[in-house]
């Protein structure tokens, strides 16, 4: 790897002609200026095509650049530094870390774009291509038009073209023009579709050319938008669901009205925190500590929900509603002990790196990557509740305890330990919902507070005691939402959603999936 | 049925009445009449859809296809409290009473009187009201737990409480579901005597599995099967009908 | 053998049974008899273990019961028909019968015995326990019960509201069951015939006391009948 | 750390009420707001007190209800007796304890910055007004440095401030020639958690071919998700900055900042500035909370200032008693952590510089741009024609 | 008269309870009076105590209110919060309204909040306000009207239990949301403030708050016997049975939407003119007061006092307020544990609430 980076380098520095070393040296002092030397030097470094140039931009880039007392430039590395036109070792005394702004920060992506269009890295090619693109200059055509003829994987390919085509429209030569907006037309992303636009007011000539391609973007877009609100439900109905599934244990299947549920919750989340923390002396595992949250919060949060059944809601079968009193309080008692023993702050739960960012479906369809496996572990930890309730003695049992207490205990089910069980196991999943939220909100006292009463309705609304009415609740619940949100606002959409809900239980007083028959009225 | 129609009394009327629960049959165009003062017993098999019967008459199941007429009354179309309010009172086969209120409030709430909310806020105890309380809980061997709550009471005195509780309703039909559940056999004849007083003044159709009581009551017999009417004549007549000994009355 | 000796129960204040004692012996039926209110349920719901007594023992195979619940009790062989069907109304009827196993030896399954004494469930396996008509659920009731394979059936009228043929067919299996089985059974009846053709001993109960009580065939009918219209 | 108590004489305490939420939504702020005034008072009895009496703090918790707020000021007043109070976070929670200090001739101490519209004898406002923090940062990314930005979109929590600071914004952005249709606004539930079609709007709204920032005066909690899903749909700072006014030290502290290294935040005060007084009040707080990471923030900063100017208030005015402090007040100065000599004006607000900082890697703030000085507050903003013919009283 | 006496130790306690009501009233209805003593004297009152006891005599109306619901008819409302916030929000109308040219922006009709909105004119729904009569009115018929359409299309389709506990929840959640929007024009978070005076009277003076006190309390023993008078009459018994068991009572012949509607408007009403003298006597009314979270606290207090006995309600009221107060300033990081222990103390060892405590040692 070493190796071939250094023969590319070899291989670059050969093609250029001498007097470029000076324009390097020449540059570097602008880089310990203000913003506005620095930005000029980082351009002037970029159209230099200098490899010397690519490791101090990075160092610049990433804050490890730093300036000398004789304003000479070092590179630091973990702990070695590096003279910047030397490379020689040098003592890192006294030294100033070079800062920059947002405007440097731009300059510098396309700089180092135009570096590493050949990079032998296609990762590298892949983000130079898209650098190169935003940074959005004419003099970039003859390199990408050279960076093109070598390339072979089709992803960065299709990049290229892109920012060939955008770069094409500054140029100018009007048949270039006339290619890049034909390329651009041709492809569905916002970015191509703001160059266009961008492009008009230079471009009088060939403005009907420059709609035609706007709209035959806007076309494939508006299916695009659709299939993002899509997706956007479901990721909304996905935490409803997870915050809502223990709820739909503890209070659909066994009737507790536990006001504590959103605390068991954020247990859960202040777990995967504290799994977080014990990992991070061991580099390795740190990217994993979200999984092993899972297992961690389920058991820490069962915990809980086993010692509060034992200890307090066992006295209260067959006085629902006292259970609402009861859970409240302990609520408010789990949320201070959290306060007082974390703090009021947030708590910071990094997301690890497979979860990060956004990921590309087919047609362009962006989805960002934590949304989507939250999204995939509502719908196991789903399936696994379904199979635990449904095809499992325990499952059966814990049915028969809270339909009849008594009656089920003289066929000889041992009642205290289901509830025990049962409530654990509700409160456990809330624990693992606490992991997935963390991911998305605030790790803090007041995490459950704002999910409590959204997981009531959706389990009330979809039917109590019906997982599939928890199911469909969620995501329909989050569908209407997102479908509303853009043209009523997040207020709005939220008020219209809660007024939906009410409505439609007018026409299903018992839910989407309610017991009906005999059955429901005993 | 030698008892005339009283005056004014409206006959029950059902005609091909289905009810249909995901796919299953509980009635299968059933049609029956129960003339004014009529005293008519109901046999049949269990699951023969005696009950599902008298919850499509009341209102709280709706059927799938027929005509329900009390007089001239559509009551398909009318909510249970409102085909209460016609004069139709039942009695459930599950005893089903006010746990949290005494019998005599029980009793009370039952008693024939305005039923609006305004009515009620208004309503006092007359002499007369006590009176009848307490002579039907006499009646229903409840008077010296008139203060008890319903709630404590045991499976027969609740069979009882809401046999009393129907009275008080003074309903000119009344739909009693297996009565004498739980009741010994001394208790079995007084409560056939009961019905049988009460028949002529107005209608009654009980549901009833004993039948000593049923002979007790020494009326017409209609036998329900899978939701239609398998035979119908007196107790005698039934109790040798070769499909009834079958289905129903075993060997 | 079931020995209850001498049992006091009361709701709050009241006393609802007084110094009851009653013998079930494996291979007999035993029938409680009583007007209504006078305690025959609370005796079995203390047998069961619902209730706590206040006074007395209860024995069952030569262990002290008296302080297990209800759940442990059925583990020792006892089986429970309770007083107005009771089963799970949200249950299929399978899975009612299934509840039952837990009382059972590991591993066991339904037996297919209880659908050929009521054929109605293996129609309605599927259809849940509270769509079921009165008459059909007291069957599921009885059925579950069997389900366990106690040692010791307590059945609280049985026989309400179910139809005449059942009720044939039920006798003749409490008869089976108690013969060629060994199952000692306790039976609260009020339809008299039935308890006096199936019954090996009888007790009367008035107002939470056993009044009469003796082999079925030793006890004159016409003192147990008024006992029972008082 | 223990220090040396000094005695005090016989003379009855001054008593400092702290008005802060320890529980509910607002907690999550505002316990730091107590720590500080509870560490300052702590450090003034270390020297000596003030006129030879010691401080001695009443805390209360309103529990981020408002009417809750009115009912305590009310008690610390009344009952406790106090001879100023530090307190409240959001205007609702300052308007509903206005009248009763009003009524009851008290003194608050606001740290927060607001939207203006309001002068009160009984309240110095030691956060900042529109002028000093909005107007500035917007003209920042406006300039060449902050990117040229030519399309703004205004998110915020739907409450008063982000309301009326917006339409402040909006007036300014159209005297500066942008037009209405580049002004994109939009509201949010407070703890708005589900950021997913905010962010994407704004995205399309940034595809239109100009260069667009965003302006959030989004409150509180609901920051942390916006900006996990700013990180998420990969918009960077580079393409589209964000500028927000009330997201800080604290808040950064639940969020990891490596995608958002380079959004903007403007403040009077930033952690990382380098100053004597900066470093003294960083190390004290260190020190004070006994954790060496946790960091301090610009509501902190303003609730010192206020403190130490009170105190000197105090000092020169050789008394308590809430007139004579409030006239010895004006015209006080403290050299603020923030590295100015800052002063309390007879409008009761401070002078403030307004610096820029981005966001970096380790959660602290690069400062980018500063005032050369500090500005006088405009509560009573020039772009709301109301004001025009305001009542002056 | 009723045939239904209890037996006689429960109406010695009954008896007991009475007395102990009347002698609170009187104490209650002495303290502005003993505010008025000079400060050093031994029975003094101070103002706080006057005025803090005056937003508890609210809560107990609200109380009351939630208790005919719930504890009589068992429609556990989690949304009567709004009912009391709507009676605030018209009385803050009237009160914003009074402000006149007074506010900060010297508008003679607007309020403050409007003029730098940038209102033109006063909108529809604030026509009327002025007048005192009508704001009192709209007092008693928001939430009443709200309660009717709710209540008839909730009961009428005969949603009952958790399903319906679940949409006043919804009801109380979307009327916050709605509320805390600017456009609304309802003064978004920031509610209503700084009002000046209610029929002429300045508001921060010791008469105005005397004079809020008293109506409070008046409202409150009106309440009082409203609901006794309500609850032991026939009516009171069909509720009951309803609560316990509906299906059966429309056999009967109950059209029981009507009873419960005719009890759900009735507690909503009444829990808007809780709020109408709760929002003078602190001075705001705001969107916070839709949060689901003060709905349930409101049902907690029913419960902590007893539920199903209307002066269970009103000691439960008092008791966890005040409470609350003192423990938010005693141990303001504490609290919440010592409360929420008090909670599940309360639900484990007083199944009936205080109220039980109370009536078992009268026994
Ligand atoms: N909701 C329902 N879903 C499915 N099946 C139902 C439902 N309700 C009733 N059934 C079935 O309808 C049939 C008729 O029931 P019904 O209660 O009317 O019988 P019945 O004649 O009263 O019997 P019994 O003598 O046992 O009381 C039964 O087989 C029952 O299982
Ligand atoms: N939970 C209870 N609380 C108070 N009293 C009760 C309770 N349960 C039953 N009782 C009373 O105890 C007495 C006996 O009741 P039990 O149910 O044992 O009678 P039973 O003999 O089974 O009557 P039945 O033949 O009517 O079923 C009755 O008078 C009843 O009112
Ligand atoms: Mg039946
Ligand atoms: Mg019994």
């Amino acid at each position: 790897m070493k190796h071939t980076l250094l023969a590319f380098l070899l291989l670059l520095a050969a093609a250029l002609p001498a007097r470029a070393q000076d324009a390097f040296v020449a540059a570097l002092p602008g880089l310990a200026g203000n913003f506005n030397a620095q930005a000029e030097a980082v351009d002037r470094l970029g159209a230099l095509a200098d490899p010397r140039a690519i490791p101090v931009l990075r160092a610049l880039a990433d804050g490890r650049l730093l300036k000398l007392a004789d304003n000479s430039l070092v590179i630091r590395d973990g702990t070695a530094t590096t003279d910047v036109l030397t490379g020689a070792a040098t003592e890192a005394a006294g030294t100033e870390v070079l800062r920059i702004n947002n405007r440097v920060r731009v300059a510098l992506r396309g700089a180092l774009g135009r570096l590493q269009l050949v990079s032998p890295d296609p990762a590298e090619r892949l983000a130079a291509a898209e650098a190169v693109f935003r940074s959005r200059s004419a003099d970039n055509v003859p390199l990408l038009d050279a960076a093109l003829a070598r390339e072979t994987v089709p992803r960065i390919r299709d990049r290229m073209a892109i920012a060939l085509a955008a770069s094409r429209l500054l140029a100018s030569d009007p048949a270039a023009k006339l290619l890049g907006v034909e390329a651009l037309g041709a492809s569905s992303s916002p970015e191509a579709r703001s160059v266009l636009l961008e492009a008009r007011a230079a471009n009088p000539d060939i403005l009907p050319q420059i709609e035609a391609a706007v709209a035959a973007i806007d076309r494939r877009l508006a299916v695009r938008r659709a299939a993002e609100t899509f997706f956007q439900g479901l990721s909304l109905g996905s935490v409803l669901l997870l915050a809502a599934l223990g709820l739909a244990v503890t209070f659909g299947v066994m009737g507790v009205i536990n006001m504590a549920h959103g605390e068991f919750v954020m247990l859960g989340a202040y777990t995967t925190f504290i799994v977080q923390e014990a990992c991070r002396g061991i580099p390795w595992l740190l990217p994993w500590s979200l999984p092993l949250s899972v297992p961690a919060a389920f058991l820490v949060a069962a915990a809980c929900g086993a010692l509060m059944e034992r200890g307090l809601i066992r006295h209260l079968y067959g006085r629902p509603l006292e259970t609402l009193l009861m859970t409240f309080g302990v609520g408010m008692m789990i949320q201070q002990t959290v306060r007082l023993v974390f703090g009021a702050q947030n708590r910071e739960v990094l997301s690890p790196p497979w979860m990060q960012g956004t990921l590309m479906l087919p047609f362009d369809i962006p989805v960002t990557q934590n949304r989507l496996w939250i999204l995939a572990f509502s719908l196991v930890v789903l399936a696994l509740t379904v199979a635990a309730i449904r095809f499992t003695r325990f499952g059966l049992e814990m049915r028969a305890v809270t339909q009849k207490r008594a009656i089920a205990a003289s066929m000889g089910i041992r009642t205290g330990r289901v509830d025990a069980l049962t409530f654990a196991f509700g409160s456990g999943i809330a624990g693992i919902a606490g992991v997935a939220l963390s991911q998305i909100d605030n790790v803090s006292p007041n995490l459950g507070t704002g999910y409590i009463i959204d997981s009531f309705l959706v389990v009330v609304f979809g039917g109590v005691g019906s997982l599939a009415g928890t199911l469909v609740g969620a995501f329909g619940l989050g569908l209407v939402n997102k479908i509303l949100e853009p043209w009523a606002g997040a207020v709005l959409a939220k008020v219209f959603v809660l007024i939906a809900a009410m409505i439609f239980i007018q026409r299903r007083p018992r839910g989407l999936f309610a017991q009906k028959g005999r059955a429901a009225e005993a | 049925m030698s008892n005339k129609p009283p005056k004014g009394g409206r006959r029950l009327y059902l005609d091909g009445v289905s009810v249909v629960f995901d796919g299953f049959r509980a009635l299968n165009n059933l049609s029956l009449i129960v003339e004014p003062g009529e005293l008519r017993s109901v046999i049949g098999p269990n699951g023969a859809g005696k009950t599902t019967m008298m919850d499509v008459i009341t209102g709280k199941t709706r059927p799938t296809a027929g005509t329900i007429n009390f007089g001239e009354v559509d009551l398909t179309r009318l909510d249970e409290a409102a085909i209460a309010n016609l004069g139709i009172g039942r009695k459930f086969q599950k005893p089903t009473v006010f746990d949290a209120l005494t019998v005599f409030e029980n009793m009370e709430l039952a008693l024939k009187a305005p039923r609006g909310p305004l009515a009620c806020l208004r309503w006092a105890l007359t002499g007369e009201a006590k009176t009848r309380i307490d002579s039907t809980l006499e009646e229903t061997g409840l008077l010296d737990r008139a203060q008890d709550l319903a709630g404590i009471l045991s499976h027969g005195q609740r069979q009882w409480l809401e046999i009393g509780m129907l009275l008080m309703q003074d309903p000119e039909l009344l739909l009693v579901d297996e009565p004498v559940a739980g009741m010994t056999d001394a208790e079995t004849e007084q409560t056939a005597s009961l019905l049988v007083r009460i028949a002529g003044k107005r209608s009654v159709v009980v549901v009833e599995h004993d039948l000593e009581f049923v002979r007790a009551l020494g009326r017409r017999v209609t036998v329900l099967h899978e939701g239609s009417v398998l035979s119908e004549g007196s107790i005698d007549h039934v109790q040798n009908d070769q499909r009834v000994i079958e289905v129903y009355l075993g060997r | 053998m079931l020995n209850v000796a001498s049992i006091d129960l009361s709701y709050g204040a009241s006393l609802c049974l007084r110094g009851v004692s009653l013998v079930a012996e494996p291979g007999k039926v035993t029938a409680v008899l009583g007007r209504n209110g006078v305690g025959k349920s609370s005796l079995l719901r203390a047998i069961m273990g619902l209730e706590k007594v206040r006074a007395g023992s209860i024995t069952w195979e030569g262990r002290d019961v008296t302080r297990l619940g209800p759940a442990e009790r059925a583990r020792a062989g006892i089986g429970y028909v309770p007083q107005g069907r009771e089963i799970f109304p949200f249950l299929t009827v399978q899975e009612n019968l299934e509840t039952a196993l837990a009382a059972a030896p590991r591993g066991s399954s339904v037996d297919s015995e209880i659908f050929d004494l009521f054929p109605i469930l293996r129609q309605f396996l599927r259809r849940r326990g509270g769509d079921l008509s009165g008459g059909q659920q007291q069957q599921l009731a009885i059925g579950r019960a069997l389900c366990a394979r106690p040692r010791l059936l307590i059945l609280d009228e049985p026989t309400e509201g179910i139809q005449p043929s059942v009720i044939k067919d039920i006798a003749r299996v409490i008869h089976h069951l108690a013969r060629d089985r060994g199952m000692a059974v306790i039976l609260v009846e009020q339809y008299y015939d039935f308890a006096r053709e199936l019954a090996d001993s009888i007790a009367v109960m008035v107002r939470g006391e056993v009044a009469l009580s003796g082999p079925a065939g030793s006890l004159d009918e016409a003192a147990v009948r008024k006992l029972l219209t008082v | 750390a223990p220090s040396i108590r000094p005695s005090f004489a016989q003379a009855a305490p001054i008593r400092v009420g702290v008005l802060h939420s320890l529980s509910g939504t607002m907690a999550i702020s505002e316990t730091a707001l107590r720590d500080t005034v509870l560490m300052m008072v702590e450090a003034q009895n270390a020297k000596g007190g003030i006129l030879g009496r010691r401080l001695e703090a009443v805390v209360v918790d309103p529990a981020s209800n408002w009417p809750l707020f009115a009912e305590k000021a009310r008690e610390l007043l009344a009952v406790s007796r106090v001879d100023v109070t530090f307190g409240c976070w959001t205007s609702v929670s300052r308007k509903s304890v206005l009248p009763v200090f009003e009524e009851l001739n008290g003194l608050l101490f606001y740290p927060v910055q607001y939207e203006g519209e309001e002068e009160s004898r009984n309240i110095f406002y030691t956060g900042a007004a529109p002028n000093q923090q909005a107007i500035p940062a917007v003209e920042y990314l406006m300039s060449a440095d902050g990117g040229s930005a030519r399309r703004i979109a205004l998110l915020g929590t739907d409450y008063v401030y982000p309301r009326t600071t917006n339409r402040i914004l909006r007036a300014f952005l159209i005297s500066k020639g942008i037009p209405e249709s580049d002004i994109m606004e939009e509201y949010t539930p407070f703890g708005h958690s589900d950021w997913q079609g905010i962010v994407s709007r704004v995205k399309r709204f940034a595809g239109e071919g100009k260069k667009t920032a965003i302006v959030s005066t989004i409150n509180g909690d609901a920051n942390v998700p916006f900006y996990r899903e700013l990180g998420n749909q990969g918009i960077k700072a580079e393409d589209i900055p964000s500028v927000a006014f009330s997201v800080g030290e604290e808040e950064l502290a639940g969020i990891d900042t490596r995608p958002l290294v380079g959004h903007l935040a403007a403040w009077n005060y930033f952690m990382s500035v380098d100053s004597p007084a900066n470093t003294a009040f960083k190390t004290m707080w260190q020190a004070y909370i006994r954790n060496p990471r946790r960091v301090t923030n610009d509501p902190m900063e303003a609730t010192l200032v206020g403190f130490q100017m009170w105190a000197q208030a105090v000092a020169q005015a050789g008394t308590t008693n809430v007139d004579a402090v409030r006239t010895a007040m004006y015209g006080q100065k403290v050299d603020a952590p923030s590295g100015y000599t800052l002063e309390m004006h007879r409008n009761h607000h401070l002078s403030k510089p307004v610096m820029i900082g981005e966001v970096q890697a380790d959660g602290q703030f690069n400062i980018v741009w500063r005032t050369p000085g500090p500005i006088v507050a405009e509560n009573w903003s020039p772009f709301i024609p109301e004001n025009a013919n305001r009542r002056r009283g | 008269m009723s045939a239904t006496a209890t037996p006689l130790p429960a109406s010695r306690a009954r008896l007991g309870l009475r007395a102990g009501l009347l002698v609170a009233l009187l104490l209650l209805a002495a303290m502005p009076v003993l505010n008025q003593l000079p400060v050093t004297h031994p029975l003094h009152v101070s103002d706080f105590l006057v005025s803090i006891t005056g937003k508890w005599i609210c809560y107990a109306i609200l109380a009351l209110s939630l208790d005919l619901a719930w504890g009589y008819a068992g429609i556990l409302s989690l949304g009567h919060g709004a009912f009391f916030a709507l009676g605030g929000y018209a009385m803050g109308m009237h009160l914003m309204r009074l402000i006149g040219p007074r506010g900060v922006y010297g508008h003679p009709v607007l309020p403050d909040f409007m003029v730098f909105l940038g209102y033109r004119e006063l909108p529809w729904y604030w026509l009327g306000f002025d007048n005192f009569a009508f704001a009192m009115l709209m007092v008693v018929l928001v939430p009443g009207v709200l309660a009717l359409v709710l209540g008839w299309l909730a009961f009428r389709s005969r949603i009952t239990g958790v399903y319906l506990s679940i949409i006043t929840q919804a009801m109380t959640y979307a009327l916050m949301l709605a509320f805390f929007r600017n456009d609304m024009g309802f003064g978004g978070n920031n509610g209503f403030t700084d009002f000046k005076e209610l029929l002429g009277q300045p508001l921060n003076t010791d008469t105005a708050r005397a004079g809020l006190f008293y109506a409070s309390l008046i409202a409150l023993a009106a309440s009082f016997l409203l609901c006794s008078r309500i609850t032991r009459s026939k009516y009171g018994r069909v509720l009951t049975a309803i609560r316990d068991g509906e299906n059966r009572v429309r056999f009967l012949g109950y059209n029981t939407t009507h009873h419960k509607l005719f009890a759900f408007v009735l507690s909503a009403m009444l829990a808007g003119v809780a709020g109408a003298l709760y929002v003078p006597q602190v001075g705001i009314i705001n969107p916070g007061e839709f949060s689901p979270a003060n709905s349930i606290e409101a049902v907690i207090w029913v419960a902590v006092g007893g539920r199903g006995t209307l002066v269970g309600a009103i000691l439960g009221a008092f008791s966890v307020n005040g409470l609350k107060t003192w423990l938010t300033s005693a141990a303001p990081d504490l609290w919440l544990f010592v409360l929420g222990g008090l909670f599940v103390l309360v639900t484990l060892f007083l199944p009936k609430g205080l109220i039980g405590l109370l009536k078992g040692r009268g026994a």
